[in-house]
């Protein structure tokens, strides 16, 4: 994109956020952007910035999720335990794991810095390190890495550790979900490890930009999480290449959104710019009707991973989309989108269209089987 | 029951649905004034059972020695800045006192603001102990009295500050008759942080951690010495007495601003 | 998921109320199932909370952890499920019965075996952390426990090792048993709610499956059936009461998180005995019973190994049991498919959209046609059944057919519509087929390629013989102090 | 180095590793010349006077051996176990040297034993100095831990880009476990012997340059192999003029330069595309019509039916691209049954053509590598536009288990790099 072209698309994605500053990406965030790449209304939203979970509240239908205090609580505990004493249990889990040698027990927790600084921090220290082989640290605790999405530098503000053993830095992520007899629930290691994938491309981009090897950032994060049913911490290394790879993909997609901008109409904003009650002043009319411009592509996964869910399925209902049954069932009906037609066409009130024939046909004759079956 | 019960339990159940529903729809303040009244409702139930099947009321034992004084004791006993979940658990494991985390949340800044009013006046101070960067360090606690080289830290520190109070509690142990099984655990589970120190789950054998602390802190001591005697001198130089015990904090006023 | 079920949902969605699928009951359904609904702490892997339990609708029992922190609460609670439990499975261990069989000793089967009944997937394997975060205590040495713990455990592990099984039916979770038989007007992801998949099945007088189904989905109206409870709940509710009993460890103050967690289980366990009652209505299928006789003798056998002493089962599999399991799960999940097609036509209807299998009617037959000569001359019925469905099965195919145990056949031809069939089995062993084993023209038959032809595989070798490409012999397990002090906090 | 030379240096080097190992592996990509290899092998062993079991998976795989062996080696017996049902092929029982019989001492005592893993995993009570396994990938561990103390030292061969072996159940239980049961029988070998030497072979003899560095690149990312021939080596031949109707234009795109993409207008559609399989019956009938002669190192020939192979995801694709009308002489299977298989020509539908959604099923690395590699000449692949939008709007979730070493290519990148060879030699309906 010339940089003409790239001020107009970011000045667009401006206008569509509206008056409200753009919400930063987090990790998790980022890594969510695979999780349904072809919605056209989660890649605008996302790209300009804009608050999901607002705007769903602002339309009447608030994301369903919550976060339990007990979980949260439990997070934070677990973290700070494999931290205490100087990162005792993370050393012990790290001598087992990749042989890290007894002398090598350096520790610096950069938000001790202040986070306006901890960037630049982090930066001065990743660099240092780097340079010299033996640095006297080898754990960097709370850094505090940036990235580059759709034109919006996002701080990343990892609980993770990064360390460098041999020349390599490896990002350390601490989760409180159970290890049980050497396996966790494989959904919560792919969450992890999507968001430690972010965490080592924003570190290997800082090392590019230091004119270091990116490369000397390994593959392998170590994932550390509590021990079947106690609270001792065990560790693996997770391969995070694949979510890398994805990763690199989205990013890349995150630039293309420009070409789903062309064709909404000029004055589209999402706009949330709030009233002295901190309530959107725009009507829920009004943002819902801009909503529906884009449009969106709904599927029963998005009810675990995206703000906007509720809303996209009530659309769904309304607009009879087989998409509201799931993917599976959605591929059951070829090439047909609609509930109505499908079911029309199921049972011979409505007439095949070119392209239509072999649905239709296979349709027919399950109508018919079921028929008879129940008789 | 009687039917006063049975009508606040059936709006203490209300109450609680209608708090859900205002936290669901992130309505804080329509959520916080539904609380009180929900904490109230409970209050009112909570006396209506005591008239009618009164329990005896248990207090919590509570230590006559002030907090501080606890706290300095076992910062005297570990000799080496310590984070306060390590200061109530040697003050549970030895001294069977239930100290808890959260009283020790302000200490820092009280004996700050005392220490500002009128320096020097008090024996000790439980104070900070300091980063390279002069900062103090999150969560650690310190004694005034100590040489500045312990009040320092430098990368290798929080391990050598580790092992070096592992040594302590098991020094301490050793010397006890009947060591109190809470203070075998707390060696146990250090000890298992430390190579050599101890086998498995069993419970960690006091000498035993004294000798492979001590192997792996001779890896460390002269470097981590050196880095110390560093930042020390320069805390020494350039800094005021208030700021050497509680570091530079003028970076606080500016967290939040970016 | 096939046309048909897609068909069945679009209906559904159409009609408000959920379709069925199935014209008859897979799974069994016992007289005296015992309901189990386990709830957890959030953020914790099995930290139990409690659990609603019992087999008398109108009695359940309440286990509460109130500090589910707490090592002694936790091993209280299992103690207490224990109490429901143990009694409920001895109390089919004693009637058996005498099991003759060809070329072996006769044995023992115990004439009923226990049923579990739990909500969902979560919490079938919540049980199974719950078993394995208790089997391998001990009654002695550091941390006791109470001697029914280990026991507990043991049993815990082996209903959720065995609800894996394809057609077992020892613990059924009630939105997977639910969904075998109805089609709802959701996603498969949301019926995994049992409010909503029961809103939709069973919607109230006067509201639609679609408006009960969203009702289910609020917390504060229908409590999640667990093992997590819901967030709002753990914030407003029970973080409160547990913060109570923390500061004052009352009697009311157990009470107190007692009510709170009832609030939550009440409506779940008013759910799942309508769910058995749903179920219970449906007819049964031909071959439940045969696969609850074969539940009978898993049970029976694990009711043996622990008389016998034997240690509780490993934390994972080594290699031989592994493979040995895996041919078990492979065997029993062929077998199931293909006897619940046998058994429901609307099952067998999925393969005959697909041209595996036809229903039609004989148009001729030819009982008395032989092939070979003198001594290896065998009968070989012919049959041809015209039929409209889209067959794709291709001469030399081996078919059978629901209507007829034992009865086997091979395609001869296949040409618009018209299949000619040769009788292979079933027919007797006269020089004329046995009346009735041919079906004669006019009748109405059904054949398909989903036959049971189960080859059983050869035997693996001992554990002991674990060969060197699978790492060897394995060491034998022995208990140790590690197991039981393995921190449970 | 030769292609010939730098493959027979590795051989050789695989012949010298065997009796310094417990095992030995060779990853084969496509066409490597696998069976070469076995055969080659087999007479090694027979040479030492030691009796030799070899283990394959299939009956087809076990009779292709057997003839081999016997060609190869003339003079050395070979005994061939089958289980009840098997029916003996005519072209085994015309072999003078091999016996077959179900059973172990109705065979004589031949030099080499040859049957299936399932057939051998009967036999007890003997151990064989040597085995030879052959597709070792495909076979199962389960499989493998079944006959694996029948033999002291053995020799793995197989194809890593094909299919994965797979079960009808779930396998999450053992996910992480270095003997999992439904992992291939070389993952867990290696897992359990890291220090087992593991050779590959280099050059591929199937594959035309055309072909080679796609399949290469797509499939064998980190271990590439390369084609034996060079571009001149092969060609392939109408002799019977087109009358420039796209399938004509398609099949001279693929005759030209070894790859075709018919692609049909973009359209979500039922699994069974009627359009799609028409067009993929229509070219297979299309191509034998134009009567097309291959050119190759190994001279020239016509290509008849049976040297041609229609391939596609699932079997009720095969079925009905079946009743559409092809001559029955032509191979139509889906993947799983065309792995270890070669032909002159592939018609190949594409098994994301016409889906919006693809699953993990569709995007498995392996069921395209094998569509794609099973021809000597030419490989047109049948496709709805389409199908990058697919792959953009995938959603990747997969979930990820602890301990499971993860499992290059990337379905997804495969895919992508596929595609973009063949979008440079795409054919629409209405050019």
């Amino acid at each position: 994109m010339n940089s003409l072209r790239e001020r107009a698309f970011l000045n667009r994605l401006d206008e569509l956020r509206g008056t409200m500053p753009a919400r930063p990406h987090d990790a998790r965030a980022i890594a969510a952007l695979a999780a349904n790449p072809g919605c056209a209304r989660r890649a605008v939203m996302d790209a300009a910035g804009v608050d999901k979970d607002r705007a769903a509240r602002h339309v009447g239908f608030p994301a369903p999720f919550g976060q339990s205090q007990f979980a949260i609580t439990r997070g934070n505990v677990f973290e700070s335990l494999v931290k205490e004493n100087g990162c005792a249990e993370l050393l012990r889990l790290l001598r087992e794991l990749l042989g890290l040698s007894v002398a090598q027990v350096g520790y610096r927790d950069v938000e001790s810095v202040g986070s306006h600084l901890r960037h630049s921090h982090t930066r001065a220290l990743i660099d240092r390190a780097a340079r010299e082989d033996d640095g006297t640290a080898v754990f960097y605790d709370h850094p505090l890495f940036s990235l580059e999405i759709a034109g919006h530098t996002s701080y990343l503000e990892p609980d993770v550790v990064a360390f460098q053993i041999g020349g390599r830095f490896h990002i350390v992520e601490i989760k409180s979900f159970g290890m049980i007899d050497g396996q966790a629930e494989p959904d919560k290691v792919a969450a992890a490890a999507r968001q430690a994938a972010v965490y080592v491309l924003a570190l290997r981009t800082l090392m590019a930009d230091l004119g270091h090897d990116p490369e000397r950032v390994s593959h392998d994060v170590v994932l550390v999480c509590p021990e079947n049913f106690a609270n001792r911490p065990t560790a693996a290394l997770v391969d995070v290449r694949k979510q890398l790879s994805v990763l690199g993909r989205q990013l890349t997609r995150m630039t293309r959104v420009e070409y789903l901008l062309e064709g909404l109409p000029d004055d589209l904003t999402f706009d949330l710019a709030p009233g002295e009650d901190g309530v959107p002043t725009r009507s829920a009319d009004e943002l819902t009707q801009a909503l529906l411009q884009v449009p969106a592509r709904y599927a029963p996964d998005c009810l675990s991973t995206c703000d906007m869910c509720m809303f996209c399925r009530h659309e769904a209902r309304a607009c009879g989309s087989t998409d509201l049954l799931g993917r599976q069932i959605r591929d059951q009906l070829g090439g047909v989108s609609g509930m109505h037609e499908a079911l029309g066409l199921a049972e011979g009130t409505r007439e095949a269209v070119e392209g239509q024939e072999e649905i239709a046909r296979l349709l027919r004759l399950a109508d018919r089987l079921r028929e008879e079956s129940l008789r | 029951m009687s039917d006063s019960l049975d009508a606040l339990e059936r709006r203490i159940a209300g109450l609680r649905a209608e708090v859900r529903r205002a936290v669901k729809a992130k309505e804080n303040s329509l959520a916080r004034s539904l609380r009180g009244e929900l904490r109230r409702a409970e209050q009112a139930w909570d006396a209506a059972i005591s008239s009618e099947a009164p329990t005896p009321a248990r207090e919590p034992e509570t230590s006559l020695l002030p907090i501080r004084e606890q706290v300095h004791q076992a910062l005297a006993m570990l000799g080496v800045p310590t984070s306060a979940k390590l200061i109530v658990a040697v003050n549970d494991a030895f001294f069977s006192r239930e100290l808890r985390g959260s009283q020790l949340t302000s200490l820092r800044r009280d004996e700050e603001r005392s220490f500002r009013g009128d320096p020097y006046a008090r024996p000790y101070y439980l104070c900070a102990a300091l980063t390279d960067r002069l900062s103090p360090a999150r969560g650690l606690l310190a004694d005034s009295t100590w040489p500045a080289e312990s009040r320092v830290l430098g990368p290798l520190s929080p391990r050598v500050d580790f092992l070096t109070s592992t040594m302590r509690i098991a020094e301490h142990l050793a010397r006890l008759a009947e060591p109190p099984a809470g203070a075998v655990r707390l060696l146990s589970r250090m000890a298992q942080n430390i190579p050599g120190a101890v086998e498995g789950f069993a419970p960690a054998d006091p000498a035993t951690a004294i000798r492979a602390a001590r192997a792996e802190l001779e890896v460390h001591r002269a470097t981590d010495a050196a880095q110390r005697a560093e930042v020390a001198a320069r805390a020494t130089r350039q800094l005021p007495d208030a700021e050497r015990l509680f570091g530079v904090t003028a970076m606080n006023t500016l967290r939040g601003a970016c | 998921m096939s046309a048909l079920t897609a068909l069945a949902r679009l209906r559904a969605v159409r009609d408000g109320v959920a379709q069925r699928i199935t014209t008859v009951r897979h799974c069994h359904i016992s007289d005296q199932p015992l309901v189990l609904i386990p709830l957890k702490l959030a953020g914790e892997a099995a930290a139990p909370l409690a659990a609603m339990v019992g087999t008398d609708p109108g009695h359940p029992r309440l286990l509460v952890v109130p500090q589910p922190r707490n090592r002694d609460l936790r091993f209280a609670f299992a103690a207490g499920l224990a109490e429901v439990l143990l009694p409920y499975i001895e109390g089919f261990e004693k009637s058996t019965e005498t099991v003759e069989r060809r070329g072996g000793e006769p044995y023992e089967r115990c004439l009923d075996a226990p049923q579990i009944l739990v909500p969902n997937r979560s919490a079938a394997s919540f049980t199974g952390l719950l078993g394995r975060s208790t089997r391998f205590r001990r009654a002695e040495g550091p941390y006791p426990v109470h001697p029914s713990v280990p026991l507990l455990g043991r049993w815990l592990t082996y209903f959720a090792d065995r609800s894996q099984q394809p057609g077992s039916s020892v613990l059924l979770a009630a939105t997977e048993a639910l969904s075998l038989h109805w089609a709802t007007g959701q996603s498969g992801l949301e019926d995994a709610n049992l409010a909503a998949l029961l809103g939709w099945i069973d919607p109230p007088p006067g509201m639609s499956g679609h408006r009960a189904a969203e009702e289910a989905e609020d917390p504060l109206l229908w409590p999640p059936a667990g093992p997590t409870t819901d967030p709002g709940f753990d914030n407003e509710v029970l973080a409160p009461a547990i913060r109570a009993y923390e500061e004052a460890p009352t009697d009311r103050a157990v009470d107190r998180v007692s009510q709170a967690l009832r609030t939550q289980l009440d409506p779940t366990w008013r759910l799942m005995w309508r769910a058995v009652d749903l179920l219970r209505s449906l007819p049964e299928g031909s071959r439940v019973k045969d696969r609850w006789e074969i539940d009978r003798g898993s049970f029976t056998r694990f009711v043996e190994r622990i008389a016998e002493g034997s240690p509780p089962q490993a934390r994972r599999d080594g290699a031989v049991g592994a493979a040995a399991r895996l041919a078990g799960l492979e065997r029993a999940r062929a077998s199931y498919d293909v006897q619940r097609a046998h058994d429901d036509p609307l099952l067998m209807a999925e393969y005959r959209l697909t041209g595996e299998a036809f229903a039609g009617t004989v148009i001729a037959a030819d009982p008395e046609h032989s092939e070979g000569e003198g001594r290896s001359r065998k009968l070989r019925p012919l049959i041809t059944v015209r039929t409209g469905d889209p067959v794709r099965l291709t001469p030399g195919t081996v078919v059978g057919s629901p209507d007829r145990r034992g009865h086997a056949a091979e395609i001869v031809e296949a040409v618009d519509g018209e299949i000619t069939l040769k009788i292979t089995k079933g027919m007797g062993r006269g020089r004329t087929p046995a009346p009735g084993s041919v079906p004669e023209p006019g009748e109405r038959v059904s054949y398909t390629s989903l036959i049971d032809d189960f080859q059983s595989s050869a035997a693996l070798p001992g554990p002991e013989q674990t060969p060197w490409t699978h790492g060897g012999p394995p060491e034998e397990y022995e208990p140790g102090d590690d197991d039981a002090q393995e921190e449970w906090l | 180095m030769t292609p010939q030379q730098e493959a027979a240096a590795v051989v050789d080097a695989v012949l010298a590793d065997l009796p310094r190992h417990r095992g030995v592996v060779v990853d084969s990509p496509p066409g490597a010349g696998k069976s070469t290899l076995v055969v080659k092998a087999a007479g090694h062993i027979a040479e030492t006077g030691e009796p030799l079991m070899i283990v394959a998976q299939t009956n087809e795989q076990v009779d292709d051996l057997v003839e081999r062996l016997a060609a190869e080696h003339p003079d050395l017996g070979v005994g061939r176990l089958s289980a009840s049902g098997y029916i003996t092929p005519g072209r085994i029982l015309a072999l003078p040297n091999v016996s077959v019989a179900g059973k172990l001492p109705d065979l004589g005592d031949p030099a080499v034993v040859i049957a299936t893993a399932d057939k051998w995993a009967w036999i007890g009570d003997r151990t064989w100095p040597w085995a030879i396994v052959d597709e070792a990938y495909q076979m199962r561990s389960d499989k493998l831990l079944r006959i694996a103390s029948l033999f002291e030292r053995s020799l793995f061969v197989g194809d890593p880009g094909q299919l994965d072996p797979f079960s009808i159940v779930d396998g999450d239980r053992w996910a992480g476990l270095s003997w999992d049961p439904v992992q291939s029988a070389v993952s867990v070998l290696l897992r359990h012997n890291p220090d087992l030497p593991v050779h590959r072979l280099p050059v591929s003899w199937r594959l035309p340059a055309s072909a080679a560095p796609v399949v290469s690149e797509a499939f064998y990312p980190f271990t590439g192999f390369r084609a034996g021939t060079g571009p001149a080596d092969r060609s392939l031949e109408f002799t019977v003029n087109g009358m420039r109707t796209p399938f004509d234009l398609a099949l001279e795109e693929a005759a030209g330069s070894g790859w075709a993409l018919y692609e049909l207008p973009s359209r979500h559609t039922v699994r069974t595309d009627a359009e799609a399989v028409l067009a993929t019956a229509s070219l297979a009938t299309r191509l034998l019509q134009r009567s097309p002669v291959a050119h190759s190192e190994r001279g020239s020939h016509p290509v008849t039916a049976d040297r041609i192979a229609i391939g596609a995801a699932h079997r009720d694709q095969v079925a009905a691209i079946r009743a559409a009308g092809v001559p029955p002489e032509i191979t139509v299977d889906t993947a799983n049954r065309l792995q270890g298989r070669e032909y002159d020509v592939t018609i190949v539908l594409h098994p994301l053509s016409g889906r919006r959604d693809a699953t993990a099923f569709h995007l498995e690395s392996g069921r395209l590598c094998v569509l794609a590699s099973r021809h000597r000449h030419a490989c047109v692949v049948v496709a709805r536009a389409g199908i990058p939008e697919l792959l953009d709007a995938h959603p990747s979730a997969e979930p990820v288990q602890l301990g499971v070493p993860v499992k290059f290519p990337d379905g997804w990148e495969a895919n992508q790099a596929v595609l973009a060879h063949l979008s440079k030699h795409r054919v629409t309906p209405d050019d």
